[in-house]
């Protein structure tokens, strides 16, 4: 499917998701409840075959948090953008897909380091980067470094 | 030309006319030690200057040249280095078999020399069963090995350790298999006669096929019994940094790097007795005035260029060869080493009963 | 003490053994951590631990400018700079809709195939040392040293060079260059045949890398994986034929691909992909075009407000660059979508019940680059 | 017996593989003046060294024989480092027709900080900065790195 008829292909089948579109993809907003339905159905479907999880990462829209998922299919090569917005900057928690696409193992390990969002049901989050004792998420726009290397 | 057999009778008698026999014995006990662990040490410097410059100009580079002459005098120079180190032991070692062990295994390798002839006359020990004893005492040195691996308490030490038992144990049949084939063929243990055995020839050309085959399957053996690469698993720097010998340090690791070379040194000496004729020269039947030249030349160079003959071969095959995994390591001995040595000997003693060999 | 095996005998059970292999450790070239439980010498399960390196590159972003973070990507897959120079390039000309000259497209696959080259070439000798012969090593290095020879002549660095940028290459290629590439492809042919002579055709190398660590089609799908190690299970993944960019889709050259999915598949396909590398450039020396080097563009860019993926292939995989911009001078978030970061979750499972000295073999075959796995 | 044969066929291309791999590393070996590539450093810096002219060893300001350089003291260059490593301190002056200007006065450049990306030099409107070649630049004191890279007395050059 090419670019706009994977967008037709979306609006008409999930409807209880927002659809748009980024420069390079079209875009699937979905309810955080849905993910994991919305999410298969788009892997085992027979005319989307998103089974390639090429980049999941999450951005701090400050005070909503979303994750990012950049699916590809190895048989169609379309690719589409999915995302989850969550409201609860506090306690974030959204579904691991660790069950359909294992490349979340990783992906997800760092968006917890980073971000604080949690997933449910992942196999082993655990703060990869930085370390326990670390204290505070860096990537998100309130954390406040001690010193900023950068504009130091 | 001066023989080494009248440079010692000449010792001997003088020393017994100064002393009681008692002492003379002792006296000479003492000079022969000193003697073959100069010469030894000697060959290990020249050895390790071999090896580096031959890894280096294999590997498109120089190798030592800013200390001395080409670099010559690196190896002193590391050795004082070694030497000026703290010998530095963890806290959780155990600390006398952490110590002993590098003794251990030099004292081992030391004690192969023993029955080794390096030229005419100029033998310790000159005992009946000197290849036997080479074979039996030279795998005593894993043993040294398997303390240093374990009172390392060092998890890599240990696996190397492990490892190099394995591969020593093993390697150890083939090699002794591989000497046997030459004395079936002239029928005997001691060192002076195998020699003897080869005025006429050395074994690896009248021996036929089975004794070259003999020969290829002991460098084989002897280099995985060296631990050095392609079988050079106990250290194996890629997997387990630096093997039984992580812990070590300054002079510690200093012994069982000179281990390493005397261990070759004894290989290659041993190699060179049984296949390549010891210290006699290579004669050609029939062509007198080429013997004649050979014979020119003297026995510790026969001997010595035998030596660095193969320790080449044995460096060459460091240089360029992977190394093998571990189970593919004891594959190539209990499958294909191993029994086809055993064929061979089988082979070697049918030709010695119909007296087929020259 | 758990995981022992209560059916046997008191002195048949044995413990399991943890070995830390890393941070500092020969093979893993760099600071990677790997917690292996090991029993005697057979891998029970395999943890990485990463972020020894960890420099907040993404972090760093977004306190920096464009150019100043195209900068900064050279220092994540360092033996690929040119291509991730190329890659963030590439997302702000696409943002700002920049038309990049002939010319500079043509430097930029050239200078991005000789990376590739480089690359594969440092990879093989690591890859011979780990597998335990030495002597590759240098060769490995005395053939990328010729290439990096051309990088700075060229460019005026050698390993982090800065030299694509926004709108083309910071300035045009000498006029020997060229006569210079001419030469050294020759070179690099006879080099590549020394190769195969040492250690390809080497019985021991092969019995050591066939069958080991096999990564099976799907799971190298689902695992993420890109670039050559996925390529060698047989999945078709190459960008520069599915997403051309910078001209790519001009030229002929194969995807290579491998059924094999072992470690000695990982091995051919790189192998042939230098070869592929060489056929890429040989098309583009003989027509260089004329012309700018280098687009006119604003001293401080700034993109437009949105999202913006762009990615490119380098010797590892795919390198994706995520851009959201807020439309100020300064990126909001800057994502890197690393090659190694999701080869490495191939570490484990192709791992687990191989030997110790399998896994050195087959983490070479992946060939990681760590600075690319922490950013 | 064919099985048999199979098997030493084996061993025998087994043994020519290995074989071709010791012949490449003895030729090695036996050709050293033609194969070795060791650039024997501190004896050939003044003889077969080779720097390439675009080498970015270290920026530089360039003067010209009046002791005069380009520089006006904008920062763009300060801007474009991605750390920090220039700094311009620039001076009022009032020139001859009462106008105020900003002048250069010191152009200060941490060697130790510096990444040699050249932004600085690509970030320059006026090509008053470039790279120099140099490479022999380790100093004893880490304060020696830091310099100051207009040279004492020189002034902004006049636009002809």
């Amino acid at each position: 499917m090419n670019r706009e008829e994977l967008k037709s292909y979306l609006e008409s089948n999930f409807s209880n998701c927002q659809v748009s579109e980024t420069f390079d993809f079209p875009l699937l907003i979905v309810p955080k409840e849905e993910l994991l339905s919305v999410a298969g159905k788009l892997k085992n479907s027979s005319e989307t075959l998103f089974d390639f999880l090429f980049c999941e990462t999450a951005v701090d829209r400050n005070p909503n948090l979303e994750v990012v998922y950049h699916l590809t299919s190895t048989t169609f090569r379309h690719d589409m953008e999915m995302k989850v917005i969550l409201e609860d900057r506090e306690n974030p928690e959204v579904e691991s897909v660790y069950s359909l696409w294992q490349a979340a193992d990783l992906f997800e390990d760092e968006i917890y380091d980073m971000f604080g969002i949690r997933f449910a049901n992942h196999p082993n989050l655990r703060r990869i980067m930085l370390g326990d004792e670390w204290q505070g998420f860096p990537l998100r726009k309130d954390y406040k470094d001690d010193v900023n290397i950068v504009t130091l | 030309m001066i023989q080494f057999s009248d440079i010692t009778s000449w010792i001997h008698e003088t020393l017994s006319g100064l002393l009681s026999p008692g002492l003379t014995f002792l006296a000479e006990l003492v000079l022969a030690g000193v003697a073959v662990l100069a010469m030894v040490l000697v060959f290990v410097v020249i050895f390790v200057y071999m090896e580096r410059k031959v890894a280096g100009f294999m590997q498109l580079r120089y190798g030592p040249n800013r200390v001395g002459i080409w670099g010559s005098l690196q190896v002193i120079a590391d050795v004082f280095k070694l030497l000026l180190k703290e010998s530095f032991a963890p806290d959780s070692v155990d600390k006398l078999l952490f110590n002993l062990a590098p003794y251990l295994v030099l004292a081992v390798s030391f004690m192969a020399l023993a029955p080794i002839s390096w030229a005419p006359g100029l033998q310790m020990w000159d005992t009946n069963i000197g290849v036997l004893f080479i074979s039996a005492v030279s795998s005593i040195g894993v043993i040294g090995i398997l303390m240093a691996g374990w009172s390392s308490n060092n998890k890599y030490s240990l696996i190397g350790a492990m490892r190099s038992g394995a591969q020593i144990v093993s390697y150890e049949l083939s090699a002794g298999l591989s000497i046997l084939a030459v004395v079936a063929m002239c029928g005997s243990l001691s060192v002076h006669d195998i020699i003897q055995s080869q005025a006429d020839g050395w074994w690896i050309f009248k021996g036929h096929l089975p004794i070259i085959f003999s020969f290829v399957v002991y460098v084989i053996a002897s280099t995985a019994e060296c631990n050095r690469a392609p079988f050079d698993l106990a250290e194996a720097e890629s997997e387990l940094t630096a093997g039984y010998h992580t812990e070590y340090s300054g002079m510690g690791f200093g012994i069982f790097y000179l281990t390493e070379y005397i261990n070759m040194l004894v290989v290659a000496m041993v190699a060179s007795t049984v296949f390549l004729g010891g210290w006699l020269p290579f004669h050609i039947y029939g062509f007198e005035a080429f013997n004649h030249v050979m014979n020119f030349i003297p026995s510790w160079i026969w001997f010595f260029g035998k030596i660095f003959f193969i320790i080449f071969l044995i460096m060459w095959f460091r240089w360029t060869f992977p190394r093998l995994r571990i189970d593919q390591l004891l594959k190539l001995e209990w499958k294909y080493l191993l029994p086809l040595s055993i064929v061979n000997l089988v082979i070697v003693a049918f030709i010695t009963i119909m007296g087929w060999h020259f | 003490m758990e995981n022992q095996d209560i059916s046997l005998p008191l002195e048949e059970q044995t413990e399991e053994f943890v070995v830390n292999i890393g941070p500092q450790h020969p093979s893993t070239h760099g600071v990677l951590r790997l917690e292996a439980t090991l029993d005697g010498e057979t891998i029970k399960d395999i943890l990485p631990h990463l972020g020894y390196i960890h420099r907040g590159i993404e972090k760093m972003t977004e306190s920096l400018g464009y150019k100043q973070s195209i900068y900064l990507t050279s220092r994540m897959d360092y033996l690929s700079a040119h291509i991730n120079n190329q890659a963030c390039s590439l997302a702000v000309e696409k943002a700002l809709q920049v038309e990049v000259p002939e010319r500079a497209k043509a430097i930029r696959i050239i200078m991005a195939e000789l990376q590739r080259l480089t690359s594969h070439e440092l990879w093989w000798g690591s890859c011979a040392m780990d597998i335990g012969a030495v002597t590759p090593f240098f060769l490995g290095f005395r053939d990328r040293e010729r290439i990096l020879e051309i990088f700075e002549a060229n460019t005026g660095n050698r390993l982090t060079m800065n030299y694509i940028t926004p709108g083309g290459v910071m300035q045009d290629v000498l006029p020997s260059f060229v006569s210079d590439l001419k030469t050294l492809l020759v070179k690099v042919k006879g080099y590549l045949a020394e190769y195969d002579t040492l250690i390809t055709g080497n019985i021991i190398f092969q019995r050591r890398l066939q069958g080991v660590g096999v990564l099976p089609k799907e799971m190298a799908i689902s695992l993420g994986c890109t670039g050559p190690t996925a390529r060698a299970s047989g999945v078709s993944c190459d960008v520069r034929k599915y997403h051309p960019y910078d001209g790519y889709e001009k030229l002929e050259f194969k995807e290579i691909l491998n059924d094999g999915c072992d470690s000695w598949a990982r091995y051919l396909v790189r192998m042939e992909e230098m070869r592929e590398s060489i056929y890429i450039i040989e098309q583009l020396l003989d027509n260089l075009p004329e012309g700018e080097y280098r687009a006119k563009m604003k001293g401080v860019i700034k993109l437009p407000a949105g999202e913006y993926y762009q990615r490119v292939e380098t010797a590892r995989g795919e390198l994706g660059v995520y851009i959201v911009s807020d439309g100020t001078n300064k990126p909001y978030r800057m994502k890197f979508r690393t090659p190694c970061y999701s080869n490495l979750a191939a570490v484990k499972p192709i791992n687990v019940g191989a030997k110790i000295g399998d896994l050195m073999a087959s983490m070479a075959t992946i060939d990681l680059v760590i600075p690319d796995i922490d950013r | 017996m064919k099985t048999v044969l199979r098997y030493l066929q084996e061993v025998a291309l087994a043994f020519r593989s290995l074989w071709s791999g010791l012949r490449l590393t003895l030729y090695f070996f036996t050709h050293p003046r033609k194969e070795i590539i060791t650039e024997q450093y501190p004896e050939n810096r003044t003889t077969s060294i080779n720097i390439p002219e675009r080498f970015a060893g270290e920026v530089v300001l360039t003067h010209d024989e009046n002791n005069e350089h380009k520089c006006t003291a904008c920062t763009l260059c300060e801007m474009a480092c991605p750390n920090g490593t220039i700094k311009i301190i620039s001076a009022q002056v009032e020139t001859e027709d009462g106008k105020k200007k900003k002048v250069l006065d010191k152009w200060v450049y941490n060697l130790g900080m510096c990444t040699f990306c050249a932004q600085c030099i690509d970030a320059c409107p006026q090509n008053a900065i470039t790279m120099k070649n140099s490479f022999e630049l380790s100093v004893y004191n880490r304060s020696d790195l830091i310099k100051t890279l207009n040279k004492p007395g020189s002034k902004l050059k006049e636009k002809s």
